[in-house]
């Protein structure tokens, strides 16, 4: 028994189609709740090989909706990609998984974009994230397939370059202010909703059904019981710094982002530091000061007075129980200055 | 009369699901301008608009008995 | 940090809604694609009980789509009732998750709506078990939530008695030939939107949201990007046997289904037998006369020639390979006589 | 002329997403025994038909300009 047959029967996929899945490969940007989603969708479907890129580490209120984490992820604080990793070679040894934990920046995403890559899929909490996914979407020519949702309402869209709109196109003004599942909480239906639509997007360029792909906008309010396809055709701009006649990449060009920033929509600093932690080394030293560290291969975590720490080994350092960039700097500083 | 459909956070800050604008005819501009006269919480700029479910520019004309969605982009994910 | 913070945020659920999560009874009927996605998300929820029923055992072309199993499962041939109960209580152990493995008969619906049950899911595969279900919640006053889905192509209802329709006011006439996932195939996107569709429906009647359910039903085809909702209120009908004003629940009183049936779409025939087996004996008796066994706790399977036969302890059999009762019969009396 | 909406397997039978039927007004009964008498392959009576967005009886009147969907219901799960 093929265990792509309920697939392959499937006219517009097919054996050819199927074919091409396990040809392609998909970055997955993010491995929050729309990450777990759509790694395990196309991890199930037969993708080929999928790169998944997260940040964060598995906390116990992500368990009511990432669906690739289980309570002992929590416990063990393991990095996000990681414990997906885990799961998604379980469900389908067949597929290669690459993970990173690491903050995109420019340098990466062009690293991994010169490497060929079928489709890119949205699954950061940011809007500064989707940006730099936008441009190298454009500089690539790599499609894309946005999503973003909280409460019971969710958008999703696809972005096909030389051909749709971009998604700067769409939003030349980001929000100053703008709703994360923190701040405005999320059901698992919302959730379950956006990630069906972004899949369904990836499995349509993934098997060359170019026609099929989505020319609208999707909006809906699962609880509210509405749902709008809106027409993006007219918003394709030729001046668009990322897609129009002139191009800069802005999100690409630019400076290396800060290196501290808040965590959007979390009480969260993250500090980046210049160079690799030796966490072993780190958290012997901090074990015999009398720290109760947690640590695993990948990060190590310790509770601060009021404040939660969190060494990463790329150098990075969350610092919970904070939005001050420079309070935050001022606790990193006294401990591990 | 122009129907304007609100979605996620505008919804709780309006009060309502839709607003009825009394206007014959006027701009995508001119309705985010009086919209934030009239609200002042609200940034119009970083808001999507669709004039019956098409994705509208601002200089686009609203006629009486379209509808306009007010699209906040959300960032969760 | 709560797990559920991110839900109880979300204003229409919030604690209270949470609490009555807590308290809340759900069954499941079926633990394919529909059952494996509507369990983890109430789960993920944190709805307090959940029962679980199902007739099958996992199967090598059940991974594509069934987001519960691994390729573990299909190794050990579990049942996916245990299968799924052995992922549930890895993702949250405060659900208390019960299972049966058996096909659903109009004395064990009965008997389960005896007790306490805030809410049915419909995850099947068939109209006749539709048809128990839909009589059993007239007749015990309990929700139910319809979705079927194949191919890209799916639909979802609430019927919530004395309010709304009934599926039988919907459907007074069982089509004779219907499409199933073993026959059109279907994809991994028009399940997750399937499952959105009910488990927000379900979360929309545990908290007490009775005002949002939908009054609609929802058809949807993911792949050619098309969505509606159908007002379903016209169509409640005064004589309807199963929701009417003369009710005879046909699917409740008549009699027991036929003890042989074909699995619909699928080229194997069940039968029923009248005790359950005694799997150790059986296998350790047919091992010893030269058969390849493969057994776990829950049942036995073998290949004989070209069947595959399947041995339920509750003394269900499995012949795959055939669609033709009497071949099977036949096929059964040569070995098992 | 009246619209109909094809859904699942029956777009592959028809060959085509949508019908044009040449009618002023038109009961979903006598609507279903036209389409039986047209399309032998077609079983109407376990399909389920909506017009306009809403599931209507079989003595309900279509009119010209209405949009009717026929659903075949679907046992996967």
């Amino acid at each position: 028994m093929d265990r792509y047959s309920r697939q392959t029967l499937f006219s517009p996929i097919g054996e050819q189609g199927q074919k091409l899945l396990r040809e392609a490969h998909v970055l997955i940007v993010g491995a929050g709740a729309l990450g777990c989603g759509n790694a395990e969708m196309l991890v199930r479907a037969g993708v080929g090989k999928i790169t998944i890129v997260d940040r964060d580490y598995v906390d116990w209120s992500n368990l009511q909706r990432q669906q690739l984490y289980e309570e002992r992820d929590a416990e063990q604080g393991l990095p996000k990609a990681i414990a997906a990793r885990n799961r998604l070679s379980r469900i389908n040894s067949e597929v290669e998984i690459t993970t990173h934990v690491l903050d995109l920046t420019p340098d990466e995403i062009n690293t991994m974009c010169e490497q060929r890559l079928d489709v890119m899929i949205d699954a950061t909490d940011n809007f500064e994230t989707r940006l730099l996914i936008n441009d190298a979407s454009q500089a690539y020519n790599i499609p894309w397939v946005f999503g973003s949702c909280t409460g019971s309402y969710g958008l999703s869209m696809t972005i096909i370059p030389g051909q749709t709109p971009c998604f700067r196109c769409l939003l030349p003004h980001l929000p100053s202010y703008s709703l994360t599942c923190d701040t405005a909480g999320v059901i698992g239906p919302a959730i379950g909703m956006t990630v069906s639509y972004q899949a369904a997007e990836a499995l349509k360029i993934l098997t060359g059904n170019m026609q099929a792909v989505r020319p609208s906008l999707a909006l809906f309010d699962i609880w509210n019981n509405e749902h709008m396809f809106l027409r993006v055709g007219k918003r394709k701009n030729k001046k668009c710094p990322s897609c129009g006649e002139e191009r800069t990449y802005p999100a690409l060009t630019e400076e290396d982002r800060s290196k501290a920033a808040v965590l959007c929509g979390r009480d969260t600093v993250q500090l980046r530091g210049t160079k690799p932690f030796e966490l072993e080394k780190l958290a012997s030293h901090l074990k015999r000061s009398g720290h109760n560290i947690q640590s695993n291969p990948y990060l190590a975590m310790m509770q601060l007075e009021r404040h939660r720490i969190v060494l990463f080994r790329d150098g990075r350092v969350l610092i919970h129980g904070t939005k001050d960039v420079t309070e935050a700097r001022s606790i990193y500083q006294r401990y591990f200055g | 009369m122009i129907t304007v459909l609100l979605f996620a956070h505008l919804r709780e800050q309006f009060g309502t699901r839709d607003l009825q604008i009394e206007e014959n005819s006027i701009t995508v501009a001119d309705l985010r301008k009086q919209l934030e006269e009239k609200y002042e919480f609200l940034d119009t700029k970083s808001i999507m608009i669709a004039v019956n479910e098409e994705f509208a520019d601002d200089e686009d004309v609203i006629q009486a008995g379209d509808t306009v969605a007010l699209i906040p982009p959300v960032s969760g994910g």
